[in-house]
Formats: C-alpha cells, structure tokens, sequence
C-alpha cells in the first residue's frame, strides 16, 4: 500500500493505492494524521481510485478521519472508489457521513458551491 | 456432504499474512468458478476473520498460530474454518451484534460480514483456548434464484 | 536461521491443486520482494515437485496428501520444503541425472529445473515411506553481485 | 487452459491460453493427437501468445507432439511465446528441434520458401 499526501490551502487530498487492511491501516492512521494535526487543514480528500480492497480495519482509518475532520467543522470527501470498495463503504454507511464523489475536480466543483 | 476437495494451511499472527490469507483462500475458492465479485467478497471474509484472530485473539502477538481450513463440498458449496489458540470469547451472544467491538477505534462489522456475505456462520470458543469461526457458501445462486 | 515469517499447508494429490500450490507460494515469496521472474521460477520449481508427488510418489491417486513448508529465513532466503507419503525414490543419485525419469512420456526434467533455479536442493526419500524436497534460495543477489 | 484448433490445409493450428502443467497436458495432448491422426496433417503450429506459464509436463506434451509429426516428415512451429515461456522452451532445448516464430504470418513466409 503506498500513501501519497498532498496540501492544498485547507485541504488535505490523500491518494492510496493498494490493499487497504490491517497492516497498511496502522500506517495510513498515523501518516494521515501527522499532517491533519497541522492546524491550517479543515477538508480532507481520499481519493481511493487505486484501491482494490477494503476490509473493516480499512473502514475503520476512515471512520476515524472523519470524526477528526468533523470536529474541526470540516468536510471529507472519498474520491473514485471502485465498484467493490464501494460496496463495502455503503455497507457500513460511511457513504452517509462522507460525500462520495467520482473525482477529484467534483470535490472541487462541490466545494466551490 | 462429500469433500471433493480441501486444503489446510497453517499461518503465522502476523499482519502481512492477512493478505497472503485471502490470496490463498480466493485461488482455491475459483476452483469452484466463482465471479470475481463473489471470490472478493470470499477474500473480505477471510480478511475479516483473520484479522481478529491476531487483534483480539493474539492481541498482536506474531509467532502465534492460525489455522484456515478450505473444503470444497458438494453443490459448489464452500467452507472455511479459521482457528486460533488464542483467549477465546466469554460471551458469544453479544460479540455478534452489529458495532459491537471490544476495541475503541474498531468498528464491530468483523462479524457482520461474515455473516452478510456468506450462508452459515458458525463461532465456537472457550475463553483461554482459542476460537473458531466456521464460514459455508454455496454458489449454486443461479439454481437458487431458478426454484425460488 | 532464524524463520521470520513461514506457512505451513496440506493438499491433496490432485492436478488441479498444482496451479494452486503455485500461487500459494508465489504470493507467500512475494513478501521477499522478489522480481516477477524470480517469482515465476519459484512458481516453475513448485509445479515441478508437486507434479513428482502426484505422478510418482502416488501414481496419480488422488486423495493423498502433500506437505508444503515455505519458510522466509535471513538474508532474503526462501526456503520450500514439498513433502509425499507415497512410493519412495530407490536410487536417488539415478533419479537426480537430467533427462532421467521412469516414465516413458516424461521429460525427466523436474529436477534438473529445481536444481537450475533454486541455490540448493536437498533430497530424502524412503522406499514406501515417502519423499522430501527441500529447496532454498537466497534473493541477495545484488550484494552477492557487489562482492563479487 | 483453453486449446482452440484449427486446420488450414495440411496445417494443423493450436491456439491455447493459460496455464500448461499436468492438469491440462493430458486434455490438450488428447485434443491435438485426435486431429493430428487425420492423415492430411503434415505441418503443426502452437501458439503459445496467451500461454502465461508452462512446466515440464506442459514441455513433454511439446516434445511428444514434434515427435510425431517429424515421424511424418512434416515441421512444428512456436509461435508468440512470451519471455517467461521462452525461457523454459530454450532451457528444455526444444527451440533446436521446433521453429521459434513471432507471429503466425512469419511461419506462413516460412512455409512459402
Ligand atoms: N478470534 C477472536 N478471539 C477473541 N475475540 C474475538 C475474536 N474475534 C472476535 N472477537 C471479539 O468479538 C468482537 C467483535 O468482532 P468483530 O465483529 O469482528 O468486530 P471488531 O474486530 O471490529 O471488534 C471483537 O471486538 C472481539 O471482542
Ligand atoms: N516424489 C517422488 N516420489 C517418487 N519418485 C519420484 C518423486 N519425484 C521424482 N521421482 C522419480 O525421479 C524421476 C525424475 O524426476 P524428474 O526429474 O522430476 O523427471 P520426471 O518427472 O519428468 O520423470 C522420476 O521419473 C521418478 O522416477
């Protein structure tokens, strides 16, 4: 699993690629928020185009982010997610707390409302 | 049922082997000529049950042992047995529900995959010796839907 | 050496666990992070010596059983120990000749393979009791290609 | 494994695509020599393009396939094999026996000289 961050203004965008299980969730937790407990970031992005699985542990790095994120009074966002990982999102109602979104000029469109 | 074919395999609590786990289990499942969406979500199960035998059985001790059981039965019909040595479960009731974890930042939906994506789930434990989780599923989904 | 991560499995005597036994190890050796070619050789030594278990230790009986141990030991090194309870090898020097083998239509190539792509092969077997095949191979080969 | 054959004048024409080891070495062998037996065949073409691994059960049914059609003068061809394969192939010495081609239409000028 590779990590990619990125900061654009308040906005973290995180590219992953891989599997997302167990042993990459522990990595990913901490490197993710390493910069969020940067003060300047409000938005998260997770862009997961490259992301072939997902399992509970995986769902749990983003459950996590997301309530991060929203005691800041931020937004997140997942970006891309492939029709398997998809279903997994859905399953666990994530779908609802976060804004799925195809890409990442979506986000940027959503977020220019 | 008739086995007409099996394989027994037996793994260290480490977490690389999580994926190496649901590798093993989804190439030998195809021999049933499952679709890929089915044999993915075959490998989230086997994710899933993996996974909490090294967090909660082994609590992340690697060099403990995990044994997964695949048998191929008759009516296309798949069965996984995943087993560990490790503290078992008190209350078997209660760690089944939805959400429920024993761990703060986990999300307590181990179980319910299991149970969602497969037919038949069956968890056996004694607290201090270890835990199995017995997993069925039949693919004959299209005879099904063809009688129902 | 000390084994840092290892898998143990058990398969039955049928062709199509071959293809199996293959990606078990593959994917297991890919932890080394070996080259995709230096996986395929892995792969080629496995098929070889499962094909030996089913062909001649047990004469193409199904429902036998055959041992893998893949160890990752020190230094990058795979080690892959296949196992039979079948017939047993009378002369193993004889055996060991490329081109040999027993039967008329085979190549007698399986262990001039085994030989060629692992660094070492070690070979125990007793008439009536079965056969081992230890192979092992160091993926260092960058340093070693330094200190050459 | 699939083996799909096809005969273009005294050419037989062996397309197969997969894995060739023990368990598809008896079928295919089967396949061929059921064609083969039919006396017009002289000349035979396997492409292996699609093959992604063979063994040495997979190079006995090769081996024993050239013995037979060089029993009735006629020539075999490899067509396509991949790096990995080739490898294998040269290894077993089967290249010094069989044409190693690219392409059909390089066995095709081949034959025509
Ligand atoms: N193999 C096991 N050994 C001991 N306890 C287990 C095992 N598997 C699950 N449990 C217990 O059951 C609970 C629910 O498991 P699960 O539904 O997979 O959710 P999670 O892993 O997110 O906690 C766990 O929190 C744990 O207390
Ligand atoms: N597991 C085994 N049990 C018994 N005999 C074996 C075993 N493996 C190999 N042999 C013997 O060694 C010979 C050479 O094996 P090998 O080099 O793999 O060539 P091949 O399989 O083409 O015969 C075989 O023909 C067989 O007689």
């Amino acid at each position: 699993m590779d990590v990619e961050l990125r900061q654009v203004r308040n906005t973290l965008i995180v590219r992953c690629e891989g599997e997302l299980d167990m042993l990459v969730a522990d990595k990913m937790r901490s490197e993710i928020d390493k910069k969020m407990d940067n003060n300047e970031i409000k938005n998260l992005i997770l862009n997961m185009e490259k992301v072939s699985f997902i399992d509970s542990s995986g769902l749990g790095v983003i459950l996590g982010r997301y309530k991060k994120i929203s005691s800041k009074n931020g937004r997140m966002y997942i970006v891309g997610a492939r029709p398997q990982v998809e279903k997994i999102l859905y399953f666990s109602g994530i779908n609802k707390l976060v804004s799925m979104c195809r890409n990442e000029q979506d986000v940027i469109n959503l977020q220019g409302r | 049922m008739n086995v007409r074919n099996y394989c027994k395999f037996e793994i260290l609590s480490l977490p690389e082997n999580i994926s190496f786990a649901r590798a093993c289990v989804g190439a030998f499942a195809s021999q049933l000529g499952c679709t890929i969406d089915e044999i993915e979500e075959v490998k989230l199960v086997v994710s899933e049950a993996v996974s909490n035998c090294i967090i909660h059985a082994y609590e992340n001790r690697s060099n403990e042992i995990i044994t997964i059981v695949i048998s191929l039965l008759e009516n296309r019909t798949l069965e996984i047995i995943i087993e560990d040595y490790g503290k078992g479960i008190e209350d078997i009731d209660s760690v089944l529900q939805p959400t429920y974890s024993s761990e703060p930042n986990r999300m307590g939906l181990g179980f319910t995959f299991m149970k969602s994506f497969m037919d038949d789930m069956e968890v056996l434990s004694k607290p201090g010796e270890g835990t199995s989780v017995q997993l069925k599923r039949s693919f004959l989904t299209k005879d099904k839907e063809a009688y129902a």
